[in-house]
């Protein structure tokens, strides 16, 4: 039976139903145990599963991951949490030189199964290295996927299925959508890891968005198409691996796009998003894949975060900047692309 | 550099912390007699108690505005008074101090501007004091991240000849981590003069400090790097400024660097957003009252007449005052600069960040 | 007066210079002592300088980049060496949480001039963690000069300036050039540090490179020459920030372009520059920005090195796919743009 | 979970490690006489003395293969035979070695197939052998950062309930990462059966172990994590067999991990590409030289009459065979599979690698 459910408590359905389901998960890190988390995403886990199969670690993140993939060599299946996302760069030699690795190393008799949960992203009024979105830097590294969900259901699902990969998994949580609900009924499945959907079907433009911006996204298609401009979303919900023919076709389909995304413009995950789609659709596009983003500064202060965080407006002049043949009026274009 | 075939075999190990630490005033505020630290004297024990009584206040003031939703949030002091006040006045004026978020109190101490030290919290910037003014280093958020710093500044000081130290405060749980172990040891094999204070509050959030080490105490850490370790009450203010002072005097003095650890106790949440019903027993909060640090120094000083009821009205008003001065200055508008975000990434505003700072005033229709 | 220099002896005057001219300038890592590190770039900097200047520290890369930290903040200028590529990742916490944003954090009040010498890139059949190029993580972390000289003249200019910078400098060195020799006078000084060079002019096409790939790229426009393709390269030396200028230029007057870097494709520099030239040029373009790169894969072991490295044949094959109005002939195309 | 207010302080402090290594036998070959470890009978002394005689020949053969450029590189094992032989015959078959790239005479001597064992080194791939098997992680080159996989692993083995303990083997200079620290504590806190060896051989490629650490011995850093910690010879496979034997059977017992120092000497450049001459005097090799572990246990088994000049050369036979074989099997061509690129980076090939993998065999006219 349907019933509202917000992302955390979704995340901590999925982390539950994944205890009860398989003795070899176990879940780990830095007040994860009786605190449930600071955001309370691990939530009555060690009351329910005991301290052996969830529990606090010494503060260390790189321990935490590190020993994480020595559980995962015997055989469990680890999912570690990383409290906030800056506070999983000490960990960074780990992902990247074993993490994502280990399988090719011993070219595949090696299979780490293991989730690192991250929290990123802003808008929730943290102070310095509370929102910060390291996506680019994980999503440049082969061998881990990078998965991100944007909705309650999504975050269940595409959790367990993180838990069942037997691939290493970096699962952003989009921080400031904890609290976002949706009706939905738990257990679900929506469409699988290395899927994008499309959110919103349009006509005109392609805006790409994926974890926190995606509601944002949702919000700018609407506002445009109050100004007559149709507007497709696509929820990419897997950064790495990347699904070209979902987004491809669509972009295809409409001639212009525009990604979005938190982090850093310059190097970010929107570049590789942009330059694919170029290559792969350059005949097709009536502008340049454009791109709006945070600004290329340090995460800035909590008053000062709505001046980097993509919002609706800076969505939308985006839009103003596709290139459109005529000028927009308040009814629509006076000639839409097919 | 010819290494001896028995290198390190040579180096003599220093003394054994203490199981049990080592008190100056106990915690019904008597002198334990104890000879391991030389006791501060009376005026300096006096301040000690001003500072905690004042600094206090601060915390309080502060967690006031953090209800109130003025401060992003505020991680306190309470309970942590002996150490933070004890460390801030045993430092020297050269010396340098590298306190964490939970530090606020010590840098009140160290003289400051109390909104400058909330800047932070605040949320307008990421640090609000000019470093090099008062020698304290932006308060630091990314666990034991500025320990190795200490140890390449102090190093940096040591090399120009200046007679200066570097006191490093940390938490139990920041010992964990990779780089208070890199800076330990970068501090010890270069002797640096830094002086490792850690505040063993029992808690790191919600994780006791028993889930943290397995060592009988975190002062032992210090024998594998062949430095000092030093276990003291961290309640007790005369001690940890006994501890730090000495351990800051040797370090200046080329003795190189020591670890102490202070034991004391988060009386408060870990922040103003955080339950710890969830993970502690309050029991304990009533078990540490009794040994709460300021109380313990105003016995001992009351005891010994060093100061009576108008010496601490004294201390209270002038607790009053400043938060007074906190409130009124916090409710002033909020002076905020976009356009910061641009000037100090780099030192001169690149081409690319000229264009988003000009594409975000035309956005914002300002600066 | 001209002479023969390979690039690693250009370092090493460089850092020679550097600690003649400013006391402020220590020296120091893994086995850049007495050892003169493990690629001799600090050949003799102990022997003349002393222990105080060039000096090896403990093991630990977070160490050596924290230490730096705190020197630069009391006003050294501390040039610290990674000694492979990958073993700069467990600095990587203290690179971005605090090389990269001191200056910002504390409003200006603290600078952090210091260099981190970074020894990257393939080529020189090292085993595993030996090869690693990993310019995208810090050319996405605002508050960081990347730069990457390409040949002994550059390679003494750029890290004079690197030194002499009040910002921080990731300071890559390619390190199979270490070899490559150049006639040059030193010292010398070449363009600025956020400069792009024109390293070979050219009509249809820029290929647009740094670092190890700019020989590579100088050898493929040779071989396109010689088909009849008349391609402009563009040495971009300065990662981040990026000229614009320079590059955009090129570009425009070509109408297509080629990014060639050994890393990694997904996520990798590469894309930053098709995406932003993509956005600056687009209707100079004839063809998508293409990008001949690493494949997506962790950097395979020596013997099989050849098929992820970007060579001379993959950078022809790009250029075939820029999509010319004509079939290219032996002698040039039939119908050359301008 | 009712956390102790006292908490840590309860902890007992274990003895402090020697300043000098313990050892069974001396550099001339008699037996110390000493207590503190139990030794091992003579069939035992006996196989450690074939092992190090295979495993130096087999290092020699590895050596000369790097010098023809039949490997990509050799960093030599010749000196540490004791600790790596030592080692390698403690381990009971249920446990697991984490072996670096210094500990191919390890690997040999836990039964990999000696050309499987330098797959890495010839540069056909990053790790030759079935982990599984033989239950050796493959050989780590990030200094330290499979510390924390060793404890990660013993504990989920704990958890399991078998009785199986992990070995990790180090260097000293590995010592000062961040990720030994972690490890350590790790370990420490969660009682894994993990067994540290540290293999002292006195220098991280060019840098003395003097400039790594202030501290009396290596083995000291145990004592900041609560964990014993032993120093023993590492030039005598009989100290360090029982060391490593005996900390390995408390681990499986339940008694938590051990840090063990074995104090030896690497008596070869760090690699084959590697020149000592730049930063160390020939006479420690000379002083080294004089304890060799070889030549240490022969001496010993010989005046004991456990073997005499057959055995010896049987052992010498033994190597030289297995010499041959890597030879012989390492002549032959390389079985190189590129399309290996793509298929082992997920558990099954995406649709970009199997574009990439099309791509270049196009470009490779093959597979
Ligand atoms: C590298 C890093 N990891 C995680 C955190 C999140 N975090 C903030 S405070 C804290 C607990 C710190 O405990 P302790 O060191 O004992 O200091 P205390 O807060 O008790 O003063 C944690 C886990 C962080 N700030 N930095
Ligand atoms: C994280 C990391 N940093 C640097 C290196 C480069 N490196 C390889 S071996 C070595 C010295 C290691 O010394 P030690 O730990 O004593 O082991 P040994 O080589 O003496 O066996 C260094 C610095 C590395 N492999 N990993
Ligand atoms: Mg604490
Ligand atoms: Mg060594």
């Amino acid at each position: 039976m349907a019933e509202s459910t917000t992302l955390g408590k979704a995340l901590n359905r999925a982390l539950h139903d994944a205890l009860a389901e398989d003795p070899s998960v176990v879940v780990y890190g830095e007040d994860v145990g009786p605190l449930g988390g600071v955001f309370r995403v691990t939530d009555g886990l060690t009351a329910e599963f005991g301290e052996d199969r969830c529990f606090d670690s010494p503060l260390a993140e790189s321990g935490i991951v590190g020993t994480a993939v020595g559980m995962a060599m015997y055989g469990l299946r680890p999912v570690v949490e990383m409290q906030f996302d800056a506070f999983g760069l000490p960990a960074f030699e780990q992902v990247v030189s074993h993490v994502a690795k280990m399988r090719n190393r011993t070219r595949g008799r090696l299979e780490l199964p293991m989730v690192i949960r991250v929290p990123y992203g802003g808008g929730i009024g943290g102070v310095e290295h509370h929102s910060d979105s390291s996506e680019a830097y994980y999503t440049h590294t082969p061998g881990l996927r990078v998965v991100t969900p944007a909705t309650p259901s999504d975050g269940y699902s595409l959790l367990r299925e993180a838990i069942g990969s037997p691939d290493p998994v970096v699962f952003l949580e989009p921080k400031r959508r904890y609290w976002a609900a949706e009706e939905t009924a738990l257990p679900v499945r929506t469409e699988p890891m290395d899927r994008a959907v499309v959110r919103r079907a349009g006509r005109d433009a392609t805006l790409i968005a994926y974890g926190p911006m995606t509601a944002t996204a949702l919000e700018a298609a609407d506002a445009a198409a109050g100004e007559g401009l149709s507007v497709e979303v696509v929820d990419l919900r897997t950064l790495s691996p990347f699904d070209d023919a979902t987004v491809a076709a669509s972009v295809r389909r409409t001639g212009r796009a525009v990604v979005v995304h938190e982090a850093s413009a310059f190097g970010g995950y929107g570049a590789e998003v942009a330059a694919r789609l170029t290559e792969q659709c350059f005949h097709h596009l009536e502008a340049p894949v454009l791109r709006v983003c945070g600004l290329d500064v340090p995460y800035p202060p909590p008053k000062l975060e709505e001046y980097h965080l993509p919002g609706v407006d800076r969505i939308l002049d985006a839009f103003d900047r596709l290139q459109w043949e005529r000028e927009w009026t308040s009814t629509g274009p006076a000639e839409v692309r097919g | 550099m010819k290494p001896s075939r028995t290198a390190h075999a040579t180096a003599q190990a220093p003394p054994l912390p203490s199981a049990e630490p080592i008190a100056l005033v106990d915690r019904t505020g008597r002198r334990t007699g104890q000879s391991a630290l030389a006791g501060p004297d009376q005026d300096v024990l006096t301040e000690l108690l001003r500072g905690m009584v004042v600094g206090r206040r601060f915390d309080r003031q502060a967690g006031a505005l953090a209800r109130q939703g003025r401060l992003a949030v505020y991680p306190s002091s309470r309970g942590q008074e002996a150490c933070q006040v004890g460390a801030a006045l045993a430092l020297g004026g050269r010396d340098w101090l590298f306190p964490t978020y939970r530090d606020s109190v010590a840098l009140v101490t160290r003289g400051v501007d109390p909104v400058e030290v909330l800047t932070l919290l605040r949320g307008n910037w990421h640090s609000g004091y000019d470093p090099h003014r008062h020698r304290c280093a932006p308060q630091c958020t990314p666990l034991a991240t500025s320990a190795p710093h200490a140890v390449g500044l102090a190093w940096a000081a040591r090399r120009a000849g200046e007679e200066a130290a570097a006191l490093v405060l940390m938490g139990d749980g920041a010992t964990s981590e990779g780089d208070a172990h890199e800076a330990f040891n970068f501090a010890a094999v270069w002797r640096a003069p830094v002086v490792f204070l850690v505040q063993n509050n029992q808690w790191a959030i919600s994780v006791p400090v028993h889930k943290q080490s397995a060592a009988p105490t975190l002062a032992h850490k210090a024998v594998g790097y062949g430095m000092p370790g030093l276990h003291v009450d961290g309640n007790d203010a005369a001690a940890v400024y006994a501890a730090v002072g000495g351990a800051l005097q040797a370090a200046r003095a080329g003795a190189g660097p020591a670890l102490i650890e202070a034991r004391t106790y988060r009386m408060d949440p870990h922040t103003n957003s955080d339950d710890p019903g969830r993970y502690r027993d309050p029991a304990d909060d009533r078990y540490w009252a009794e040994r709460d640090p300021v109380d313990r120094l105003e016995a001992l000083l009351r005891a010994e007449g060093a100061v009576d009821d108008a010496a601490m009205e004294r201390f209270a008003a002038e607790g009053e005052r400043l938060a007074a001065r906190v409130r009124e200055r916090m409710a002033a508008e909020d002076d905020l600069s976009p356009g910061d975000l641009f000037e100090h990434v780099y030192a001169s505003v690149p081409e690319h960040l000229r264009r988003q700072r000009e594409d975000l005033s035309a956005a914002f229709g300002e600066d």
